[in-house]
């Protein structure tokens, strides 16, 4: 008798398809395994390298509230870079290992924090566009297909949402400040801008491992999608604080319920990927000097922690 | 009252000095957990910080505020211990830093909060579950790095050499905390000495580290006389005020 | 006139910008000769900046001092190319950036003090019997350091890896170039390049150097887009000024 | 028959009272070249080191002709440690051991150097009163016994006396400018007031070598005719800035047409002098630092012209 067996690789799709969480112990396609350490490494790195361009203010915030905001915001980040790195651990990835690959460059890290932060508007931009843009991004993975995934994310979102209006409010605190502030904005807004709407990728027509994506449930709207989204959300905003959006294309078009725009220069996009953007260098030595130069402190908590286990099984 | 609020202010200065320096750390440190646990820490202190400063702006009564008794002090208006404003070097030198302020801190907190003075009462008893908790931490450290490898204790070692000799200033009192001392505001330090110094003996002990003995203590820095450290890491910390006189941000 | 403002400004920050960091080496050289040349490129170029602001300021004509235009702008209104804000590093790296300005200023100053503007071409011949000076210690020193050991090619080729992508942007017109080389009051960079060249390829080749090639040049600065490093440069540079607004020192 | 001849040693003693000047290929006695080398060393090492609380503040100068002309005295003094250590050389010490002996603490430099610069009012302090102290301690030298070193501080005083008055004109200036320059003008009075009197050394019953070295003309008055020099130069120029000398025991004293003051902490002087001033480790560190790190750089200079020689011979 012939039975109607689905092999693993339907069975997974299946649940997929179902809306059902795939967790640690599940069996699932190396493919999706691959895709997911890459992914939600690289999302790790991010956060890490993401702490450099507003850390950069720590020391030079403008009051101590601000300075105390910005410093716990910049905490939660290393605290999301935990969160991710153990959910990729899940996945049979070590902690050390995904960070040699960021470290020799094999592994990739948002482009955006390629970009420096020079006044301290940047800190508003940061938060309003940058953290914007990657609620956009990640929102959607909080019902991603893998559970460790999706759970962390969740937690990273009500953070980021957080950190998105804290960074709106610096923008209006500066918008209804003394002029000087206002441009001080608009300079910042200038600067931000095309790199956040590059932070959503390629075109679809450029980005092929989407379809792939979408259907593992890991990515649930295409680049463009979110970037159309992104525009049509920061736009009114943009207004409401009086600044100007640096795209003289920018439009309300009716037709589309939506805002038509300017085409990003991905001629500098593909630069800042391939590692000449400006702080490519920087962010990146940055980190690999903080490991080398921790690479004692981690040895002597390892030491340490083996002489004491050594004398309790000495007792 | 001039006097409260000069031991105030230079508890304002002395927490957010060395919050500023902690948070330097942000995005540099050794490990990812650890680099979370010094933001922490750094978080702590500035919040201890803006307690005192605004209690010091209230005791003073002339309409500054917190960031105005922040901001807009030169160095050598700035109360700190020298300690506080030492750089943070390697990771050593910041646990050694941290560790004979937190001896300190947490001695101070613990008398300060049965102290009379209520809103400095206040503040101590929120303050020192936190300094609990560093001391703890900063512990550990030093055990971790003493007990370590030859590395790390050559490295704590030289931290103690160069760092210890602020550890004085801590404990001996300026004309300030003298007469405040005299008026039951501030706590006897001598009274201090032999629980701080017990624990110091107690962890020094466990890292295998010999106390420092006979070391020349350096002074000044609750007097304004400061290292040339606290200058530059002023220029930073005040440049947006300076820059922006009287904005909001 | 106003793009001739914005120019002489430009060269205004880059000298001081320059002027600064070689300044931040005064007593820190490795050779006491070495720290005497350093602070003497570095009074030069200061020199040479006073000279740029003093006469932007007469350009603007809003009556505005050099010392309002070094000190009171920010970061983003500053327009020196990146390589000068970039910090000193090791010696070698503080040589190879001397030497990639030298080689763009020596045939800079050249051109501009044959240029029809009187006061650019008062201050270029000045200025371009120091240029010339400079461009002989810098290139000595690439020679020696890469033609001396191991470790002195090492850092050297390190160096150039790191610095050789600011290099693009001295000879890469800007909006107000452009607008200033068509009115022939800014020389053709195109055509001073072979010469820049001719020297750099003379130089490499006694150090015993390779040439970089298809280095991905960076840019920005000249429009205000610069690296990290300008800010933190810029708050010790200002903060007198900025804490002391309209004193006189 | 018994002739009058003089001693190696009487003869050099008998140049010395008819002041002419001992040059580097003269006899002279084993004592006298010692302390001249180490007399000379310790002021070159003090001008050296001298750069640095100065240099503290090259980076902070409040206008752009205030930076030149620090950056200019800072140079100036790294070029009188030149003439020094040169005119120490003609004595047949090397610069190499000189340095050493610095490093390792064998050698001493000036203790005015270990307090720190904490204002740009101590750039008129340093100027107007550790230059004008020194030039009380050098002028004198101009006339001492050895020929390189009376020539080498000919030099030197001349371009302290220009420094000195660059240093009063920059008292002159914040006295006469706003209400917080002309206190951070006291403030730094204050701090430098004493430290400055201690320049002059122990007092001179506390000063065993002083009878030798006026004997031999290298030095000419004792510590405490210098000090009352000082002080009565000082006193009525802090008068004419409207500042106050932080001493109440300052008093005109008729009688001996000069000033009473009051006597300094000898305890702080000793345990300056000791290691123990607040920046002796910063200043040494900073030096020894200097000085590791550029050994790259002196070793590459050595080894190229070594090249250079040999390519030369071979041709």
């Amino acid at each position: 008798m012939e039975t109607l067996e689905l092999t693993q690789e339907e069975q997974f799709q299946a649940r997929i398809d179902a809306d059902i969480r795939i967790e640690p112990k599940d069996w699932m396609p190396d493919a999706y395994r691959k895709t997911l350490i890459r992914q939600i490494s690289q999302h790790a790195h991010s956060e890490l390298v993401g702490m450099l361009p507003e850390g950069n203010w720590i020391t030079r915030a403008p009051s101590l509230k601000r300075k105390s905001i910005l410093l716990a915001k910049v905490q939660d980040e290393a605290g999301h870079g935990l969160y991710l790195y153990s959910a990729a651990e899940t996945l049979g990835a070590s902690r050390d290992q995904m960070l040699a690959d960021l470290h020799s460059g094999k592994a990739k890290y948002s482009s955006i924090f390629n970009y420096p932060t020079l006044s301290w508007a940047d800190m508003g931009c940061v938060g309003w566009l940058v953290d914007g843009a990657a609620i956009l991004n990640q929102v959607p993975l909080c019902r991603t297909s893998y559970g460790p995934y999706a759970r962390a994310m969740v937690r990273v979102c009500k953070e980021e949402s957080f950190h998105q209006r804290q960074g709106f409010e610096i923008m209006q605190t500066l918008c209804e400040g003394a002029p000087v502030q206002k441009e001080m904005a608009q300079e910042a807004l200038n600067r931000w801008w095309w790199p956040t709407l590059m932070m959503f990728g390629p075109k679809d027509a450029d980005s092929p491992n989407t379809a792939q994506s979408m259907n593992w449930r890991i990515k649930r709207f295409t680049n463009d999608e979110l970037r159309q989204k992104f525009v049509d959300m920061m736009v009114p905003q943009a207004e409401f604080l009086g600044l100007t959006v640096p795209d003289p294309a920018v439009k309300w078009n009716a037709d589309k319920n939506g805002y038509d725009f300017g085409d990003v220069d991905w001629e500098e996009f593909w630069n800042v990927v391939k590692g000449n953007g400006l702080c490519n260098q920087e962010r990146l030595g940055a980190r690999v000097k903080a490991h080398e130069e921790g690479a004692w402190v981690r040895e002597a908590a390892l030491a340490h922690a083996a002489k004491r286990k050594q004398r309790a099984s000495e007792v | 009252q001039t006097q409260l609020f000069r031991y105030v202010l230079q508890l304002a200065d002395t927490s957010l000095i060395l919050a500023h320096r902690l948070s330097e750390w942000c995005g540099h440190g050794p490990i990812l957990e650890q680099d979370l646990a010094l933001a922490n820490i750094a978080l702590d202190f500035l919040g201890e910080a803006r307690s005192y400063y605004q209690y010091a702006a209230e005791l003073e009564g002339q309409g500054r505020t917190e960031d105005d008794l922040a901001y807009l002090r030169s160095a050598v208006e700035y109360r700190n211990p020298l300690l506080v404003e030492q750089p943070n070097g390697d990771f050593a030198a910041t646990i050694v830093r941290q560790f004979i302020y937190d001896t300190f801190h947490y001695h101070l907190l613990q008398q300060l909060q049965a102290g009379p003075d209520t809103q400095l009462a206040a503040i101590a008893e929120k303050s020192v579950k936190e300094a609990a908790y560093h001391l703890k931490w900063s512990s550990e450290w030093i055990i971790r790095l003493g007990d370590g490898t030859e590395e790390s204790r050559r490295r704590v070692e030289q931290a103690i050499a160069s760092l210890w000799r602020y550890a004085g200033e801590l404990t001996t009192p300026n004309a300030t905390e003298k007469e405040l001392q005299a008026a039951g505001l501030v706590p006897d330090y001598a009274a201090m000495l032999p629980q701080m110094e017990a624990h110091v003996a107690r962890v020094f002990e466990e890292a295998t580290l010999p106390v420092p003995q006979g070391v020349f203590m350096q002074k000044g820095g609750k007097d304004g006389r400061h290292t040339e450290h606290l200058g530059y890491l002023l220029t930073e910390l005040q440049y947006m005020q300076r820059t922006y006189p009287g904005l909001t941000w």
